[in-house]
């Protein structure tokens, strides 16, 4: 019985070290890794729920009846590609950052931000 | 684990395998661009973006205790959540019902193209696809205008004839130790754009389409920019003419748009282009895939070729300020030689 | 015997990985991509014929040519001299 | 025919398996990094040679065998050429090999890559 839930416990359990990675460390490059995680792991979600037990892969072919859901692979496969463009701009802010401050540890940053003041 | 080129080595591999978990759920296209996307482009650019930023992380200072309450709360909840979600697999969830078997029983008599996805993507759920793009070409845009102020000076260097010698000494730098591999690569790199663009036209009946053909293209070009330095390839492809490429791919997608709306039909549909609604449904995707390709390619090109030119700036020009600033921030480790 | 060849790549995979995890240098871990990119290409063309569907064999292709790439990629930016100073403070 | 096809396609693919795992062996157990590339680079190519023949004996269709075909080609340019490139920057990056220590021309081996 529980088990048919373990899709959904996999997912979770990627989800939060992903979100642990963004909240407890303090380099830019680790924290953009952590978003990509994240990402990915609802990635995963939306296609473990897509998934029909016994279906197929959604392109119509002679002699198969059952096809999992297409619109979850639609909207992931947009998804994707849009994500990596927007963790190209997170880390061309992270170039900029270190540019600008010599650094790329969160605290540094806060530390130079204060002294600026 | 602080080395932050054996974490980028790891989410390669964490790509790859998402990939191939996408192919065991019956995913095609997906794991399609996960394929070209997650373990190819994104590893290379976290890599560049490395190579500019530092290797090592520092050590965290506070402690991670709250971080890890706050993480195991909020797991803790959504594994609550997810108790009353339907069950892996089962054909009776709610997602099944709703206007998934719409998409499956009548896309081949209204659109007919036999790869469901694709004709979601492009007809059913064309605006959305449309909004997409434009964000795709806004991050490239993004990073154009975050890093692109050095490469000006060169396109005029370029223009006096300096470039030679710069290939010159790239050659002698860098070129000589992989000779093997950029032989082997001079035999791949044609039929990789021969596949890209196999793919971009045969998006229609198998797996595949514009997203997924534009990153095959891209990559094909950012393995000649490695292997041959930038100041090659930035004579070979004019970079100017790829920004303009990107728009060009979004207005494309647009005027396509247009057309039907001026057809007196809706905003993209497609049927409003001939007479015939199915051939219209198919000239209609056919145009707007190769919009998407465009665009994806070229910001894909973008983005690379900005990275890599705001490196070669780096480490060319201001290897020595760079080297201080590195021995500054790892004082106690360079005190030591 | 598809079933047991998808089972013995997995297997290896499973290995590939631990070496990527534990690998010492930094050449491992590049080895450990390289073999697990070719080990995923392999488990996707057996997945097309278990699941009755071979003309997914695309997928394949397109993982053969990303890997390739990605090394090529790896190995161009490891070269970089970023890493060499870190490279001799290790050896020291 | 048909039978003899299956058999032979079963052999290849278990003849692929083996090295498959061989390789997998090589790569947890070898000592260093060059041992391990050489179990790797070795074994790879040819077990995704025998893998992909398999396949191509049990599907004898057109289209799926040209695919199977490309891919092979693919690899074997391929997997040599990114293995040659590791070692040499291994090599070039001062990686030293780990030699036996009754072996005492150690640094003529290890300048002659």
């Amino acid at each position: 019985m529980i088990t048919g839930l373990f899709n959904d416990w996999v997912v979770i359990v990627l989800m939060m070290i992903g979100f642990y990675i963004v909240i407890a460390h303090g380099n830019l490059i680790k924290k953009i890794v952590g978003l990509t995680i994240f990402q990915t792991s609802v990635f995963i979600f939306y296609i473990s729920m897509a998934n029909v037990k016994g279906g197929s892969a959604p392109i119509l072919a002679e002699g198969i009846k059952l096809y999992s859901n297409p619109l979850p692979h639609v909207l992931i496969l947009t998804a994707i590609v849009v994500g990596i463009a927007t963790t190209a701009l997170a880390l061309a802010l992270a170039v900029r950052i270190k540019e600008a401050y010599g650094s790329i540890e969160e605290e540094e940053i806060q530390k130079k931000d204060n002294l600026d003041c | 684990m602080k080395d932050l080129f054996a974490v980028i080595m790891l989410s390669g591999i964490y790509g790859l395998l998402s990939a191939s978990f996408f192919v065991a759920m019956d995913a095609v296209d997906v794991a399609f661009t996960e394929a070209s996307v997650g373990a190819g482009i994104s590893t290379l650019l976290m890599l560049v973006a490395i190579t500019m930023t530092g290797r090592t992380e520092h050590p965290v200072n506070h402690k991670p205790l709250l971080a890890l309450a706050v993480v195991i709360v909020t797991g803790g909840l959504l594994i609550y959540g997810t108790l009353d979600t339907p069950y892996f697999g089962s054909a009776q969830a709610p997602i099944h019902q709703h206007v998934a078997p719409r998409y499956i029983n009548d896309s081949m008599q209204e659109v007919g193209v036999p790869n469901i996805v694709t004709s979601v993507l492009a007809s059913y759920r064309g605006f959305d696809t449309f909004g997409e793009v434009v964000v795709i070409f806004t991050a490239g845009i993004g990073v154009l205008a975050l890093l692109s102020m050095v490469y000006r000076p060169r396109v005029t260097d370029k223009d006096t004839g300096k470039d030679t010698v710069d290939i010159d000494t790239f050659n002698d730098s860098m070129h000589e130790k992989h000779l093997i591999l950029r032989i082997v690569s001079k035999i791949l790199l044609p039929f990789i754009m021969l596949y890209a663009l196999y793919v971009q036209f045969h998006g229609d009946f198998g797996p595949g389409g514009g997203f997924q053909a534009g990153v095959i293209f891209a990559a094909a070009i950012i393995l000649y920019t490695m292997l041959f330095g930038i100041n090659t390839a930035s004579r070979v492809i004019n970079l100017s003419l790829i920004q303009i490429l990107a728009a060009t791919g979004v207005l494309i997608y647009g005027s396509v748009g247009l057309v039907s709306l001026l057809n007196g039909k809706n905003f993209l549909d497609y049927s409003a282009l001939s007479t015939d609604p199915i051939a219209g449904q198919h000239l209609g995707i056919l145009l707007i895939e190769l919009g998407v390709g465009i665009t994806v390619a070229s910001v894909m090109v973008i983005i690379f070729f900005n990275f890599a030119e705001r490196r070669e700036s780096i480490h060319g020009v201001e290897n020595n300020a760079e080297n201080c600033s590195k021995e500054n921030d790892e004082a106690q480790s360079a005190k030591i030689p | 015997m598809l079933i047991a060849a998808t089972i013995a790549i997995f297997v290896v995979m499973i290995i590939a990985i631990t070496r990527g995890i534990m690998g010492p240098t930094l050449y491992d871990r590049i080895l450990a991509v390289n073999m697990l990119g070719t080990k995923t290409v392999l488990l996707i063309s057996l997945l097309g014929f278990v699941m009755g569907r071979p003309a997914f064999l695309d997928i394949a292709i397109v993982y053969a040519l990303i890997n390739f790439i990605s090394v090529v990629g790896v190995l161009r930016y490891s070269d970089s001299s970023v890493f060499k100073p870190l490279k001799q403070q290790k050896k020291q | 025919m048909d039978m003899l096809m299956q058999i032979t396609s079963a052999l290849f693919l278990l003849i692929g398996s083996f090295l498959c795992i061989s390789g997998g062996l090589g790569i947890l157990r070898f000592p260093d990094f060059y041992t391990r590339l050489h179990a790797v680079g070795v074994t790879d190519t040819l077990a995704t040679a025998m893998i992909l023949i398999g396949l191509m004996l049990q599907n004898p269709d057109g289209l799926v065998i040209v695919k199977l075909l490309i891919i092979l080609l693919m690899t074997l340019f391929i997997n040599p050429a990114a293995s040659h490139a590791l070692a040499q920057a291994a090599m070039q990056n001062e990686l030293m090999p780990v030699l036996d220590k009754k072996d005492t021309n150690g640094k003529v081996t290890s300048s002659n890559p």
